[in-house]
């Protein structure tokens, strides 16, 4: 037995104690079995003086159970290969397994941070499976709740940003500001997190008197709160002087990468399903669609956050002109209890707070969906960092990856 | 529903459809060979006509019988959504052309089908497993995969019709439970 | 940014002094309690009417509904058969499943255990199969199956739900929708026809020929 | 003697060993405390005497040992309670009183666990890196005037007595980095040695200016020269010098904003990645010893040291209270008496309401307050080193305070403009303070 190292064996290796002293020090083969493709073969052979930095599955700064291998000379990361798989657990097969009910609930933890968008573009897939008709009273119920939640979530991203780069206050601010509102929700739809509310042709309840007071409450601050707890990153110096330059991206691979929400909306390009695809009451609504690095060179890390910044103010328009607009009427269209749509295929894509989050679903005529495909934004985003990322250095890392705001739950499916 | 759409496609890719142009909702739908992927995608990419710049998704599909992929795309030039429904892979050995040439960033989605579908994209150069682990022998995602029998642990006892008793993990000689048409 | 350098950092750090005097949004729990609001349903909950009796009807649609298999069943309900849990099965330490006992490091089933003691499943098997293991034909099976032990036992309706590939929760359902299924050993009482039980009704007599007519679950095992 | 038997019998088994001990304690200990007074005394007195330098010096090595684990404590709960302020959070609140043995406790769970150390790392060189580093910022201490007078060792060539200590820390973290055989410990430790090697510069350039104007190395010296008005402290000589001082000496400290060589989000924790137990603590202590060394050398350097900010005049008071004669025990035992009761007379007058017990406890109180100030007051005016330790350490927490501010605000800069900012900005700045200081001084001599 050899070692890559050189290293000898201790004279006592038989010895079952002291084996382990003797292994350690070897380095094992990365990975443990032959290339299987050019550019895995590519990515693990080393230059002189580059070595690999094995960041995750349990890092902090991984935003849940990635994992990212660094080629790194230095402080230079050459290369990199995200390893993803660590939160798989099958959504799709368990949604082709449960009826279109069970979906719902099934789909919804997949992004736990916007949650009810995870819910929304199924539910509207099945609604055309169905012909289904949505009361307008329950799409504006969608659109208000759904705003909420990209407020929260767009909130909370500012928060890991900052983290990641090392502040500290932030996070927490962030954490105040999603929990009210998440308060809010839980108290509409009765969960905190994961609210299971959107229903096939509606949704789960009617507005409430504490969801409606907890929201005016809100509502009378939520700008003045956002604008103070900017003013803690926007214009201090260390946070734009790390984020400017880094991990420029520009429209035209932006598109071709499949990149979608802020992070193409960052790169120049104004695509948001919400304008680009109308759906449900959004025609309605008055709101601007914010762009930033139109430039030739694209948008850089500071661009995709300062968008994020933008669209929050962007949803309070919206959420004012629901509250102004919301239509009487029922809640759920008159439905059977049990669903058995016709054979046929539907696609739906909503805009979630990360991009184009989409459901494809094809029924055979019985209760449950026969495929049920989840095209999750972050998924398109995480394999951006590869790209963004060469020649930077390991703290840029998490600038990029921060600013690109994946969530590895939906990463993961 | 865009009509002019329909007669564009018609128009323009006649020879390379394999089935009618069906409209639904927002979403156009035809179907093609594998073989034609990449000049279809090419022409529905570069043509100023229909200038299907955004990928929005890439799914494939195990109809029981045969495979699909199915790939939609977004143009600012229609209101509706372009469903690409390449068809008629054998299961056994299904192989199609990469689109990680005209989107790169196809190229996870593709992984993504591999691991789930086995579906072989050619000219990906980076086709391996994505979630599954590396030395993970099966396509899950395809229909003759059969969740593992958990049911008689289960709490309350019952065996839900979907979970197969003693099902093997993966077979491809045992049929598949449900196909859908086409 | 602003022109001159540094400010924005000192912005920030006149920011993080005024939230230093400012209070504090922590909820010190336990002594203070979070409000919830009421329609949060984060906790399953049997209800009670007015009277106090329990208003769960052991319909089992619950169980069927839940997509994760947490809500789950056992025990006795309104009509004295079956209380009704919640929970994963490991939590509960009553529960009378053999895994679950199992689980539980409980070495002896205990007295409430022998109504769920494992049968022996040929006779079942024959009707079964005798049905071609359809669960639409589930009255027929389930009356030709209490044909054969006098009443339906657990094992034989788990069995039945584990053979038709029917939810445990349908067949009980289904068995529970009918008056005429009994879940228990027909007893003298039950057994007898209703007038003339009534008619012979002495209290001491009848419970000491139930004890001794009792179907012992450990015989037939 | 039945009797005493049958009590014995009846005594425990530590009653047994406890009464014939303190039988021999009452006969011997008259006797030793004898001998010790009268023979041994003189000569141990008379060692101590001749030896003083070294008397002196262990006395202060114990008394910065000692000191610097309640100040690490202090430092630490202020981070954790002062953090969570600013982020709108209570903080540790459990133990103790508003929590304030939290970190009393944290050192204790530290020390309760187990240390073990990687397969493969150096064991040796593992095991006694964190101890340079805790010695190298224990040692600092020695010269740093906590009071008139108050100074471990009274070296002439202080102010480089404490760079050369100061930087030898940057070794001990090396070492931990190296030795871990971890990749994460290894960038940190490089980010370390890089990161306090390109600040020692600036920082000790900042303080050649201050050198200069004052003409002395001796940090004793410096801290006596700022004697006076509050502008006679060196900030306002040298602001420049000052900035960068601060500066730099919170990247040699390896905080926030320049604590890369933790940096948790990137390379989780550097060179303490494989710590654990003691020997992390002991990396942990040194940097919140550091925090309090940085702050205490601002405050030293430039911010008066152990002067308060306007000149008080020391007194020596003369109080002889054996002149009052007979009236001393009188006013001893009757003086609180009437001032409580004096001070009750109000309480009583303005709540009427109120019953007479609850207007003698209130007098009573404020008698004690005022007794308590009375003697306060005494003490600053008569021991000046009581004044200078106060001041002192009111200042020195003022600037942790700042420290843990900028920690709760800022993000963390990145390597390369660390490293920029370094070479490019300060060195030159202190280059060119340095530049300045040296010409005014030329020329106000030669006017």
């Amino acid at each position: 037995m050899t070692t890559p190292t050189g290293l000898g064996h201790h004279a006592s290796e038989d010895d079952p104690r002291i084996m382990l002293d003797g292994q350690i020090g070897q380095y094992e083969q990365v990975p443990p079995y032959p290339p299987r493709t050019e550019r895995e073969a590519e990515f693990y052979s080393l230059r002189d003086g580059e070595m690999f930095l094995n960041m995750g599955p349990q890092h902090p700064s991984t935003h849940g159970v990635l994992r990212v291998v660094l080629k790194i000379n230095g402080e230079n990361v050459v290369d990199l290969d995200p390893v993803l798989g660590y939160l798989h657990r099958g959504v799709e097969k368990l949604c082709e397994n449960s009826d279109y009910h069970h979906v719902i609930s099934q789909i919804d933890p997949l992004e736990y941070v916007s949650s009810l968008f995870m819910e929304w573009a199924p539910v509207m897939s099945f609604e055309q499976l169905l012909d289904v008709k949505v009361p307008r009273r329950a799409e504006y119920i969608r659109v208000l709740t759904g705003e909420l939640l990209r407020v929260a979530s767009h909130v909370l991203f500012q928060g890991w940003m900052a983290l990641d780069l090392g502040g500290l206050a932030p996070i927490l601010y962030s954490f105040i500001e999603r929990d009210e509102i998440v308060e809010m929700l839980a108290a509409l739809t009765g969960q905190r997190m994961l609210f299971n509310y959107f229903r096939i042709g509606g949704v789960n309840g009617d507005l409430n008197h504490e969801f409606m007071s907890r929201l005016g409450d809100w509502m009378s601050r939520a700008l003045v709160q956002h604008e103070a707890n900017i003013g803690l990153l926007n214009e201090n110096e260390i946070f734009v002087r790390r984020m400017r330059d880094i991990g420029r991206l520009d429209g035209e691979t932006a598109k071709r990468m499949g990149v979608s929400g802020p992070n193409i909306r960052a790169a120049g390009v104004p695509f948001d399903v919400r304008r680009a695809h109308p759906y449900s009451v959004y025609p309605e609504l008055e709101f601007d669609i914010p762009v930033r690095g139109t430039g030739p060179a694209g948008g850089d890390s500071l661009d995709r956050y300062l968008l994020r910044l933008d669209e929050v103010r962007e949803s309070i328009r919206i959420i004012d002109q629901c509250l102004h607009n919301m239509p009487d009427g029922p809640v759920m269209a008159r439905l059977p209890r049990l669903m058995r749509p016709r054979p046929g295929r539907a696609w739906a894509a909503v805009e979630s707070p990360r991009g184009l989050f989409g459901t494809y679903v094809i029924s055979d005529g019985t209760d449950q969906p026969f495929r049920m495909k989840i095209h999750d934004p972050s998924f398109v985003h995480l394999q951006l960092v590869g790209m963004l990322m060469k020649n930077n250095l390991i703290a840029d890392t998490m600038a990029v990856m921060a600013s690109l705001d994946p969530v590895m739950g939906g990463i993961d499916k | 529903m865009d009509r002019s759409l329909k007669a564009r496609l018609e128009a323009r890719l006649a020879d390379h459809l394999a089935g009618p142009i069906r409209q639904r909702h927002d979403q156009t739908e035809i179907r093609i060979r594998p073989a034609d992927l990449l000049e279809v995608m090419r022409t529905l990419h570069d043509d100023p006509d229909f200038d299907f710049t955004i990928i929005a998704d890439l799914a494939g599909v195990d109809t029981g019988t045969t495979m699909q992929v199915v790939y939609h795309l977004w143009s600012a030039k229609t209101t509706d959504w372009l469903r690409i429904i390449a068809e008629g892979m054998p299961r056994e050995d299904p192989r199609i052309p990469s689109l990680t040439g005209l989107w790169p960033g196809a190229e996870w989605m593709e992984r993504e089908t591999y691991d789930m579908f086995g579906i072989i994209f050619e000219g990906n150069r980076d086709l391996r497993r994505i979630y599954m682990p590396p030395d993970y022998a099966s396509f899950p995602l395809r229909k003759d995969f059969y969740l593992p029998d958990d049911s008689a642990r289960s709490p309350g006892g019952g065996a839900r019709h979907v979970e197969q008793p003693n099902a093997p993990v993966v077979t491809s000689t045992r049929a598949p439970r449900r196909t859908v048409r086409g | 940014m602003s022109t001159v350098p540094g400010m924005g950092l000192l912005r920030g750090m006149g920011l993080t002094l005024t939230r230093f005097f400012q209070p504090k949004a922590t909820i010190k729990w336990p002594e203070q309690q979070a409000d919830v609001a009421p329609r949060f349903r984060g906790r399953l909950q049997l209800l009670y009417d007015e009277n106090g009796s329990l208003k769960c009807e052991t319909c089992f649609q619950c169980a069927q509904a839940c997509p994760v298999e947490c809500i789950d069943m056992g025990g006795m309900d309104t009509r004295g058969r079956f209380h009704v849990h919640w929970g994963p099965a490991e939590t509960y330490g009553e529960r009378r499943e053999e895994s679950a006992l199992r689980r539980s490091g409980r070495p002896v089933a205990d007295e409430a255990f022998t109504r769920f003691a494992a049968l022996d499943p040929t006779a079942d098997d024959e009707i079964l199969a005798a049905h071609d293991d359809d669960p639409r034909e589930m009255l027929a099976i389930l009356e030709e199956v209490q044909g054969v032990y006098g009443y339906l036992p657990v094992a034989a309706l788990k069995h039945i739900a584990r053979t038709t590939g029917a939810w445990y929760a349908t067949v009980y359902g289904t068995a529970t929708s009918y008056r005429h299924f009994r879940f228990e050993p027909p007893s003298v009482a039950t057994a007898a026809p209703a007038g003339q039980g009534q008619k012979v009704a002495e209290a001491g007599y009848l419970a000491a020929l139930d004890s001794a007519l009792r179907f012992d679950g450990k015989a037939a095992r | 003697m039945t009797a005493i038997s049958k009590s014995l019998g009846q005594v425990t088994t530590a009653g047994k060993v406890i009464i014939p001990l303190l039988l021999v304690i009452l006969v011997v200990g008259p006797i030793a405390t004898y001998l010790l007074a009268t023979v041994a005394g003189p000569v141990i007195v008379d060692v101590l005497n001749s030896n003083l330098g070294i008397v002196r010096f262990v006395v202060a090595i114990t008394g910065v040992l000692l000191f610097s684990i309640p100040a690490a404590f202090i430092i630490i709960y202020m981070e954790l309670k002062v953090i969570a302020f600013m982020n709108l959070r209570i903080g540790p609140d459990r133990v103790g009183p508003k929590g304030a043995a939290h970190s009393v406790i944290a050192g204790l769970k530290v020390l309760t666990k187990e240390d073990f150390s990687p397969n493969a790392a150096d064991r040796t060189i593992f095991t006694w890196a964190p101890v340079i580093v805790f010695l190298t910022s224990v040692m600092t201490f020695l010269v740093i005037p906590f009071g008139p007078g108050l100074v471990g060792a009274k070296l002439n060539i202080g102010v480089l007595y404490l760079f050369s200590v100061g930087g030898m820390s940057v070794v001990g973290l090396l070492l931990a980095g190296w030795s871990s055989f971890n990749k994460y410990s290894l960038l940190g430790g490089l980010r370390a040695a890089a990161q306090v090697v390109s600040y020692e510069i600036p920082l000790t350039l900042s303080v050649v200016g201050l050198i200069l104007l004052a003409g002395t190395l001796s940090v004793d010296q410096l801290a006596a020269n700022q004697a006076g008005w509050f502008t006679n402290w060196y900030v306002f000589r040298q602001p420049l010098g000052a900035l960068i001082f601060f500066i730099a000496a919170t990247a040699e400290a390896n905080r926030t904003p320049f604590d890369l060589t933790e940096a948790d989000s990137e390379i989780v924790a550097g060179f303490a990645t494989e710590y654990s137990g003691m020997r992390f603590g002991f990396l942990f202590f040194a940097e919140y010893v550091n925090v309090f060394i940085i702050s205490a050398l601002m405050t030293t350097f430039f911010f008066g040291a152990w002067n308060a900010p306007f000149p008080f005049p020391h007194l020596t008071v003369a109080l002889d209270p054996g002149s009052l004669g007979i009236m001393l025990p009188i006013a001893i035992a009757v003086g609180p008496l009437l001032v409580t009761l004096a001070l009750a007379v109000p309480f009583w007058l303005i709540r009427t309401k109120a019953p007479a017990w609850q207007a003698l406890l209130a007098g009573f109180a404020l008698a004690n307050l005022l007794a308590f100030g009375a003697i306060g007051l005494l003490t600053y005016i008569s021991w000046d080193w009581v004044a200078g330790l106060i001041w002192f350490f009111v200042k020195s927490f003022m600037f942790v305070f700042v420290f843990v501010w900028m920690r709760g605000t800022f993000p963390r800069v990145r390597v390369d403009q660390l490293m920029g900012f370094a070479w490019k900005w300060l060195l030159p700045a202190s280059l060119l303070n340095l530049f300045v200081t040296a010409l005014a001084i030329i020329v106000v001599k030669s006017l």
